[in-house]
């Protein structure tokens, strides 16, 4: 096994951009990402989307986008683990570079979710659940986690308002992000008092519906130093996990399995802990799901991701800031995006390039993605080389 | 969309509630399964699922999917069954504030949605309180 | 990089197969071939699927099958290059055990294609072509198929019957297979007389709609002389590649320039050329593609698959036998699936447990997937240990 | 699924026939595109092609997608236009047996599907024989 750097990171325009189609929106991240980098080539491409053929009627993704940033015949592959599509790109690419197959390879993800309407949208992203045994009974992504989040809310004492602080901050944070789709401020009372979705959760605990694509270049850590224009990020840690697709299968509605199958690996390879983390981001698809991970990477015990969110453990300054770049809710969620542009986060701020966002001094960061009510899940530990 | 096939196969677990029992360590899954997930076992009976159980927890869709958008707001919920095995449906015939975490339910053979005016029509199981 | 083996390979039933369902099909390839491998567990799962979404409204494929294995938490990804996602799994796998990532992997596909009708499924197979550029004039993967027939005509000569006899000598090997979905002998009248699709290509040029799976186990080739059932298959060269997705971009429509630098790469990796085959597996989803595959592997010359074909070169006990499993053509097509069934055929006849369609003293095979119309291609070299 | 962002971003494409001409390297890309496939060039300018091509290859779809079903059979074509672009387009005003591979061609704006009778209607352009 070699040892991998990150050397090269890009994003798209994010929002919603109906002038944009899917090919475009990733060649835009990918350029980005090979600018950054400096490079001249890449060898390969791993892809992460989700559903291109419920969202825009096209598959074979792999081969679009490299077609469309004029690098054939170099192998292009599309990963898919539902909203962990990038995070499983991410953790295939590094595999792809350990293995001597490629030196340089170009990672990312990429979703186009708006040429089709709000409920064309709910049903695509259904598709990550189970379609016969949940999708069946007409329940949505926003009401398995506000089931999830009910079941949490009973066995631990979560509140409302504890939720609601998690948008509080993300948007807080987003502000400070020139990336973020939803960079405007929200107050606790504008989340509450916000349409009802799927009880208990509203419309200001739930992730946007983004068009977007971001984008990574990666290489071996000693190749990394002779090519790369900005200082390389040296990748520690890599973890993947699934879990049931389907809630009535977890054998605790409340814990999240998988994040902490993939944590216990990453952490095990970098040799550190929960403890040793500088900045971390992870998928809050929904508030609740920012608690629960929370939990579940070790940042907090178990029941205690409320409580902590509420004491201010996770903002900026706090103890172990969360989701500096706005996380899903304020920055935005393509889907099959969302992975890397966690990673996008992270290295940014390794190379304190956060700006207003920064967290000063950071050295070691953790990306967690999560696919559907967490049936999959991916843990990369980033760390300044 | 509604094609037939996928119901018509689903058709012992929806409308007869039937899950396969592992003869090795006796869990039960449902929908059945090819290998037990616990014990591996490869062996299984079909059990009828008991029809009473208590509520686990719930939701109210208020922004609901294309199909079930006439619906809304309904509420879905997890349901501990008599026999330990939990399974999703809709609970119906009450209110939303009516809901409470742990009140007893029972299973009842509904019409979950149908298709146009002259398209396929599909049914399982719901909850409702029992009283 | 370490060497990897094939231990053990296994198929679900395949056919129109309306009381099963994608999640089953694949938990049977998938036991079939854990027990061909003898083996008790598996660390990782990655699984080729075309379009879960188009065809069976399911996506989260990783980690639905893991779960319906009883094997989560370990992690499991979906690949996706249309109808070389399968391909693009077992290179991914390769890569994992390469890497030292993971051991003991298993590698499969699967698609459930019968759950649309006819034009359902013509236009979730559209979703593997340029949706705008292609799909949006009407144009269905026979017609995209046809045209480069049609090209390959002009430009050399190839005539109606050397592309029905492509099928005349598939169905005559299918009729050896107890796998194959259409194990019927057809003769070129047949072919000749069948209905027309689209022209020149007839119903008997095109290969099936299929329901099925496959899988394989790969682990270290040094682990697999401990663990393996049977003696390992050693797999010495692994080439993907990509084109242009939309026909009109391509510089040479006769030509299939994705499949040329996959075994370009696969042959380097293996140190060995088109002559040093002992049995070959191609992607003959219409009966073109198999005379063009032959060509871009240097099986023959440019232009002179046709008349190869129209020789018996290709046939049993000919010169290079091609596709001794039948093919996609009479054995079927489960888009995500056949990438790894092509694994499947050349590990069996490595293994001498081919049957009335073994080639003697087989040694050396390629198994090549393609994706669209040549926009993806894997080719991987497979070797008796 | 017709929808309108998807048809409406493609509109100079495929109503004005406007493709992207590298500024480095001069190839044509139709449809336009970001970076050169060929010299990696990031700038363009575009260009309208022209309306004339002849015949490089076709296809007569028999069996076809649900929503051309009421048009087949059509014939689709790859064109090479007088410029050396290759475009696909249908190939229509003639018999399948009067195609002839080479043949001259011109463009034609028409109509490719209606969407149910309140729905949608997309248009690109058509080759029509040149006699
Ligand atoms: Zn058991
Ligand atoms: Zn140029």
């Amino acid at each position: 096994m070699r040892d991998v750097a990150v050397i090269g990171v890009g994003l798209s325009a994010w929002g919603e951009l109906w002038d944009r189609s899917l090919r475009d929106l990733f060649v835009e991240a990918a350029l980005n990402a090979v600018e950054d980098a400096g490079v001249d080539s890449v060898e390969a491409i791993f892809v992460g989307c989700m559903t291109g053929g419920l969202f825009a009627q096209q598959e074979h993704i792999g081969a679009l986008v490299a077609d469309y940033l004029g690098v054939a015949p170099i192998p292009a592959t599309r990963t898919e683990s539902a909203c962990a599509s990038a995070g499983a790109a991410f953790r295939t690419a590094l595999m792809a570079v350990d293995s001597g197959n490629h030196d340089v390879v170009l990672v990312g993800g990429v979703e186009k979710m708006t040429d089709v309407d709000g409920g064309g949208a709910t049903a695509a992203l259904a598709a990550a659940s189970d379609q016969e045994y949940e999708a069946f009974h007409g329940v949505t992504f926003p009401g398995l986690y506000a089931m999830m989040a009910r079941a949490h809310m009973a066995k631990y004492g979560t509140t409302r308002e504890q939720l609601g602080l998690v948008a509080v901050k993300n948007h807080e944070n987003g502000s400070k992000n020139p990336h973020a789709q939803f960079p405007m401020k929200v107050t606790l009372e504008q989340v509450l008092g916000s349409v009802m979705v799927a009880d208990p959760l509203r419309i200001l605990d739930c992730s946007p519906i983004t068009d977007g694509a971001s984008a990574a270049v990666v290489c071996p850590l000693e190749m990394a130093e002779k090519i790369a224009k900005k200082a390389p990020v040296r990748v520690t840690g890599s973890g993947q996990a699934t879990d049931s697709i389907a809630l009535h299968q977890r054998k605790d509605l409340t814990f999240l399995e998988s994040t902490a199958a993939a944590a216990a690996r990453a952490y095990d390879m970098a040799g550190c802990g929960p403890g040793d983390l500088d900045v971390v981001e992870v998928h809050d698809c929904f508030t609740i799901s920012e608690i629960m991970v929370m939990e579940a990477l070790g940042l907090v015990e178990k029941g205690q991701g409320g409580p902590a969110v509420e004491a201010g453990e996770t903002a900026l300054g706090g103890r172990i800031p969360v989701n500096t770049s706005g996380g899903l809710k304020s920055k935005g969620h393509p889907v099959g995006a969302t992975g890397v542009a966690q990673i996008h986060e992270i290295v940014t701020q390794l190379r304190g390039e956060a700006g207003d966002r920064q967290v000063a001094g950071a050295r070691r960061g953790l990306a967690q993605n999560m696919g559907g009510t967490g049936a999959s899940a991916t843990v990369h530990i980033l760390e300044v080389a | 969309m509604l094609t037939t096939a996928r119901f018509w196969r689903e058709t012992p677990q929806r409308y007869r509630m039937e899950a396969g029992r592992c003869t090795s360590c006796g869990k039960v899954w449902y929908p059945p399964r090819r290998i037990c997930g616990e014990c591996k076992g490869r062996e299984f009976e079909t059990v009828r699922l008991p029809d009473e159980g208590t509520l686990y927890t719930y939701t109210v869709i208020r922004v609901a999917p294309t199909a079930f958008v006439d619906q809304a707001p309904y509420a879905v919920a997890l349901v501990d069954l008599a026999d330990g095995t939990r399974i999703m449906c809709q609970l119906v015939d009450c209110e939303p504030e009516e809901i409470e975490l742990g009140m007893p339910v029972r299973l009842e053979f509904r019409r979950i949605l149908g298709e146009g005016e002259a398209g396929m029509l599909a049914y399982a199981h719901k909850a409702v309180p029992k009283r």
